[in-house]
């Protein structure tokens, strides 16, 4: 499986998140360039948080002009796997692929501490080594991550079963305690917490790891129903 | 050379964390006749452009502007030179 | 639009301009004699910040002079923009620390914003990926609403800046006293990690190569300047501009890997970042470093602004700029590198090889000066010293002997200092995590980040407790290296090396300057018995508040390495049934104690005594006991004591709690500050051995799982507490004291 | 009850590297007559208060504004119900 990680300028979770893939999981990972707009031969695309342009403007704004963008957009209807994390998920928000926004956290600081998370939904491409209801343990680090969306959203949200993990302590004020939501294909998954940073116990915490693992095994499910 | 200046605010409904935070804090400093506080976006630029207002309006659909959570006014001031 | 009024030569020495600038009239004369002439406007500003303590360390190089710098693990001494200690696998860590106190007092969030960056561009300008941040703060008191302004606005300077940059913020420490009340210290410590081979330096070498400039254009920031060199400005101008500096850590964040993706280029000479003097000591010191000269073209200079003038462009503070060297003839590949992050390398001068520093605008001549009077030929002043009569008083005074009738309740009281209180707080707001290498976090004694592919990690503090050095610079100078080495060897590493941030009031003052020689005295002392070289370092003088100096605060930074990630170790207990020892016996030391400021509200008589001998030795054997894989935990007692240190191991482990007998002195067995002592924790197995291998450790008591702490002494229990009853207060402290209307 | 509007904007001089990065973003979408960007805070408010000029004036020097970077110009909507 080949994992692709995208780089903005101003990307900074790269390279974490290229470790996970390819230290932590054992899969093959590529860092991609926003300039080299070509992301069609990957398995699965990864964009990770830091702060692209400086989080100017609206935290992921810019980036989310970006050509790469379009192919992003072709690579969610293709059904490719991607995953956002804390400024990928920005950046999601931002060119429409998820639905809602978010907003600066509600004491106004940048927090950064281990969070529990509850996994809501343990079906999707990228959850299915979790049980329902697993109580997980994974980093946040963010200044604008509560999840704002209208009530109509939210109800969708919840009608799908679009919401994947939600806090068990809700830490920046966000709906109904989301922390990941994917779309309705199932295919694009954005969140707040950063599993890379969770995916070996000498750094606090390997509960991020099966977020990886389902990736891969599902992606070796439908390898072998498509051979 | 045109002067524009754009406002973009909250929509209403949005929370607005920062607009609360500074309202305690007035209130908390005596002004206490503050009320609704809501804190946005004030974007200034000069545009070299025949038909400013058209890619006014275009800029904030597609980049100064979340239509999620965001509305934008703005204003263009005739024959500015800097 | 404002300009910089300029003032010709003549008027510069009859109205003795120069002394706005900074310079004396000896300074003025020699440089007369220096050029054979008069200095034009631009060549006056240029010496006088090159000639200023910032730049030429000139009343403080003697005293620097005195530190150790050498040993077998030193790659690259004071010097350069940063040191670098050896780790083995031919890699090495960069790492320095830097003050950016004036500036955080007058613009707090950029102030500390700035400060962070500059720092980090010292690392990264030796080619060193930065792999961590460390803050050494101080503040006055928390109850002024002007003060807790500074502190929030300095937290959250650090962290937009530090966590934009992707450099995760791992350690630090913050202090309150009165004396810091209109003078806060903002201190950035940054480290980086480099492969040998790829260590660049900032030298101009090579006759015609080409200098570039790259990053943010130059604004008129952070030039103070004379007060007449402004345009006499009407109220309103004056109103609408400023020039304060402002950072910007998306463009640090791209010339973070543009930079770092230049050294891999053979067409790079050499590196600088623009610090203070920004472009002035840039491209003198890289010049004066090879032996050579260098001629620049100001009209190539990027400008931000309009109608900027050589002086102003040469003075400017503006942040986040570089200044490289290329071979000539191959700056394309440079160029190409660059562009790939959006960023321009502009070709703005030349290696000259007649040693001068020539200077063109506008088709002139504007500065000539030979190279090396500005670096390294810049004046060095021998100041007068004096032993301050408050310190032969305190030397006088006898033992200051504390009565304490309730232990409990002083417990609680000295959890509750804002300089003991937890600063979750602050690094709650910093990315302490990003680059995903952060073993052990801000919370326990010192930082731990690992080292990728391989099974080793390093161990980073910043210490520095200016009470017993207000007291006793010498012995406070040896007790700041020797509190910095036992938070290192707490977590299992052995300590390398040192950056001092020497911050200190007016030299001038011979009681100011008797503290700083004592303080360096101190150090230095340490440093050798400690084999903890200076490796590089900063000063700040003139840190002063009504007249009023700070206490003396030289900050040590240490860096240590943890052979192996096993050995990482923290502070806090791990399991019930554990045996809980002390090492180092308790005596009466109160003088400089937190103790002493809360039922006195001030600081007297003798600091605590520290014998570096034993500091070594106990150090040295409580790594080998943790390499040995028989310690569990491990934390050295500092302010408030015993008490203190054995309540900080139970927090954050809610079903743990302790119970300890001990024989004595109450008061002083619990709030004594005596050094070189740690708490450590074992398994009951391997107490004998631990004992046979550290010979001054003593078993105090067990970890128990009722989650409570108590303390017998003399069979009698003077403490019996929940210890969710003390956390709550000593994590609730300092939120409350901020939100507390003054 | 009085609407206030208030435009919180960086002094000159002082580097705005917002309104930098959203203008090279402009540029780069092909807005390119678009320069000078600068960003600054609308911060709008209600007031009960007998003198609202007076009381937005202190608000502005003691909090809303910082006087080493930033300047601040206000309007004030006469007789505005919500
Ligand atoms: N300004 C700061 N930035 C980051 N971490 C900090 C800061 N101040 C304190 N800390 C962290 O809080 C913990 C306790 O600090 P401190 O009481 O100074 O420890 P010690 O007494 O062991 O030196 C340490 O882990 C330290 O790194
Ligand atoms: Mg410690």
């Amino acid at each position: 499986m080949k994992f692709a990680v995208i780089v903005f300028p101003g990307s900074n979770c790269d390279r974490d998140m290229y470790h996970a893939a390819k230290d932590a999981l054992g899969a093959e990972a590529e860092l991609v360039w926003y300039q080299d707009a070509a992301l069609e031969g990957y398995d699965a695309i990864l964009i990770p948080g830091g702060f692209s342009y400086g989080d100017y403007l609206r935290c992921g704004a810019i980036a989310s002009t970006s050509d790469i963008v379009t192919s992003l957009r072709r690579e969610a209807e293709k059904g490719t796997p991607i995953l956002g994390v804390c400024n990928g998920f920005q950046i999601l928000l931002e060119s429409g692929l998820l639905p809602g926004a978010l907003i600066r956290n509600e004491n106004l600081k940048f927090i950064c501490h281990f969070e529990e998370l509850v996994v809501n939904n343990n079906e999707t491409l990228f959850t299915t080594d979790y049980e329902k209801n697993d109580v997980i343990s994974i980093p946040v680090a963010h200044g604008e991550g509560n999840y704002y969306c209208d009530d109509e959203t939210l109800n969708e949200l919840i009608e799908h079963n679009q919401i994947v993990f939600t806090y068990k302590n809700n830490p920046n004020g966000s709906v109904r305690d989301i922390a990941g939501i994917v779309n309705k294909e199932g295919n694009v998954l954005g969140m707040m917490p950063h599993p890379e940073r969770a995916a070996e116990m000498l750094l606090g915490s390997d509960d991020g790891l099966k977020m990886f693992t389902s990736m891969l095994k599902n992606w070796r499910d439908q390898y072998a129903t498509n051979a | 050379m045109t002067k524009v200046s754009i406002h973009v605010t909250l929509k209403e409904g949005v929370l607005d964390p920062q607009g609360k935070a500074i309202e305690n804090s007035l209130n908390t400093l005596g002004y206490d006749g503050v009320h609704d506080v809501r804190v946005g976006k004030l974007i200034e630029m000069f545009i070299d452009h025949d038909d400013v207002e058209a890619q006014v309006k275009v800029m904030c659909d597609k980049l100064l502007a979340n239509p999620v959570i965001e509305n934008f006014t703005y204003e263009i001031e005739e024959g500015v030179a800097q | 639009m404002q300009q910089t009024r300029e003032v010709s030569p003549e008027m510069i020495e009859t109205e003795q301009h120069y002394r706005e600038m900074g310079l004396t009239d000896e300074e003025y004369q020699s440089i007369k004699q220096i050029l054979g002439r008069r200095p034009n406007f631009t060549e006056t500003g240029i010496f006088s910040v090159m000639w200023s303590e910032h730049c030429s360390y000139k009343t403080s190089k003697p005293l620097l002079k005195k530190f150790p710098t050498e040993g077998p693990q030193v790659i690259q001494g004071p010097g350069e923009g940063a040191g670098i200690v050896d780790i083995g696998d031919d890699q090495g860590i960069a790492f320095k620390i830097e003050s950016h106190n004036h500036p955080s007092a007058v613009e707090p969030y950029q102030g500390a914003a700035t400060g962070v960056g500059g720092i980090i561009r010292d690392i990264f300008s030796m080619g060193a990926r930065p792999i961590a941040s460390l803050n050494s703060l101080r503040f006055g008191s928390l109850n002024n609403p002007r003060v807790k302004y500074l502190f929030d606005e300095v937290v959250h300077g650090i962290s937009g800046y530090g966590n934009c940059v992707g450099v995760p913020t791992v350690g630090g420490e913050v202090q309150f006293d009165d004396s810091y009340e209109g003078n806060p210290l903002v201190n950035a410590m940054a480290v980086g990690l480099i492969d040998k081979k790829d260590i660049q330096q900032g030298i101009a070498k090579g006759l015609g190569n080409t200098v570039l400039y790259v990053g943010s254009k130059t604004g008129r920031d952070g030039i103070h300047g004379a007060t007449f060199a402004s345009e006499d400005l009407t109220e309103d101008s004056e109103s609408r501009r400023s020039n304060v500096q402002v950072g910007d850590p998306f463009m640090e964040k791209l010339l973070i890997e543009a930079c770092l993706e230049a050294i891999h280029c053979e067409a790079l000479v050499g590196m600088q970042d623009m610090g203070a003097a920004g472009l002035t000591s840039s491209a003198s010191e890289m010049a004066s470093k090879a032996g050579m000269g260098m001629e620049m073209n100001l009209d190539l200079i990027p400008q931000r602004e309009q109608n900027m003038s050589a002086y102003e462009m040469m003075l400017s503070e503006s942040q986040e700029r570089m200044l490289l060297v290329v071979e000539k003839g191959r700056e394309q590949e440079i160029v190409d590198i660059f562009k790939k992050y959006s960023l321009e390398a502009v070709n703005v001068g030349h290696v000259t090889d007649d040693k001068q520093f020539r200077l063109l605008h506008k088709g002139e001549v504007v500065c000539d000066i030979p190279v090396d009077s500005l670096a390294e030929d810049a004046p060095v002043y021998y100041k007068p010293s004096k032993v301050p009569a408050y310190y032969e008083e305190f030397q006088q005074m006898a033992p200051y002997v504390p009565v304490v009738d309730d232990y409990s309740a002083m417990l609680k009281q000295l959890l509750q200092q804002p300089t003991i209180a937890s600063k979750e707080y602050v690094y709650d707001q910093y990315d302490s995590m990003v680059q995903a290498n952060t073993v052990v976090s801000p919370g326990s004694d010192a930082a731990v980040v690992r080292i990728r592919d391989y099974d080793k990690a390093i161990a980073m503090t910043t210490d520095c407790n200016s009470r017993y050095l207000y007291l006793d610079p010498f012995v406070g100078g040896k007790i700041a290296v020797s509190e910095a080495a036992r938070n290192i060897y707490a977590s299992g590493a052995k300590p390398l090396a040192i950056t001092d941030g020497l911050n200190f009031g007016n030299p001038d003052k011979p009681e100011n300057f008797w503290q700083m020689e004592q303080a360096v005295d101190g150090m230095s002392a340490a440093c050798l018995a400690l084999d903890t070289p200076v490796i590089s370092g900063n000063v700040s003088l003139y840190n002063e508040s009504n007249n009023q100096a700070i206490f003396p605060t030289p900050i040590v930074g240490m860096v240590g390495l943890i052979r192996s990630t096993k050995y990482i170790t923290t502070q806090h207990m791990k399991q019930a049934g554990d045996v809980i020892l002390v090492i180092g016996d308790t005596k009466p030391e109160f003088g400089g104690s937190e103790l002493q400021n809360v039922l006195e509200g001030k600081y007297f008589g003798q600091s605590p005594a520290v014998d570096l001998e034993v500091e070594r030795k106990r150090g040295d054997a409580l790594l080998e006991a943790i390499e040995q894989g028989l310690v569990q935990s491990a934390h050295d007692l500092s302010e408030g004591g015993f008490s203190v240190a054995l309540s900080e191991t139970l927090f954050n482990q809610p079903t743990l709690g302790a119970h300890v007998d001990l024989k004595g002195d109450t008061t002083s067995l619990l709030f004594s500050e005596t050094q070189s002592r740690y708490v450590i924790s074992v398994k009951p197995e391997d107490v004998d051995r631990v004992t046979a291998l550290i010979s001054d450790a003593k078993v105090v008591g067990t970890v128990t799982n009722d989650q409570k702490l108590v303390v017998k002494v003399n069979g009698e229990k003077v403490i019996d507490e929940q210890v969710k009853t003390l956390q709550d207060l000593w994590k609730g402290a300092i939120p409350c004291l901020l939100k507390s209307k003054a």
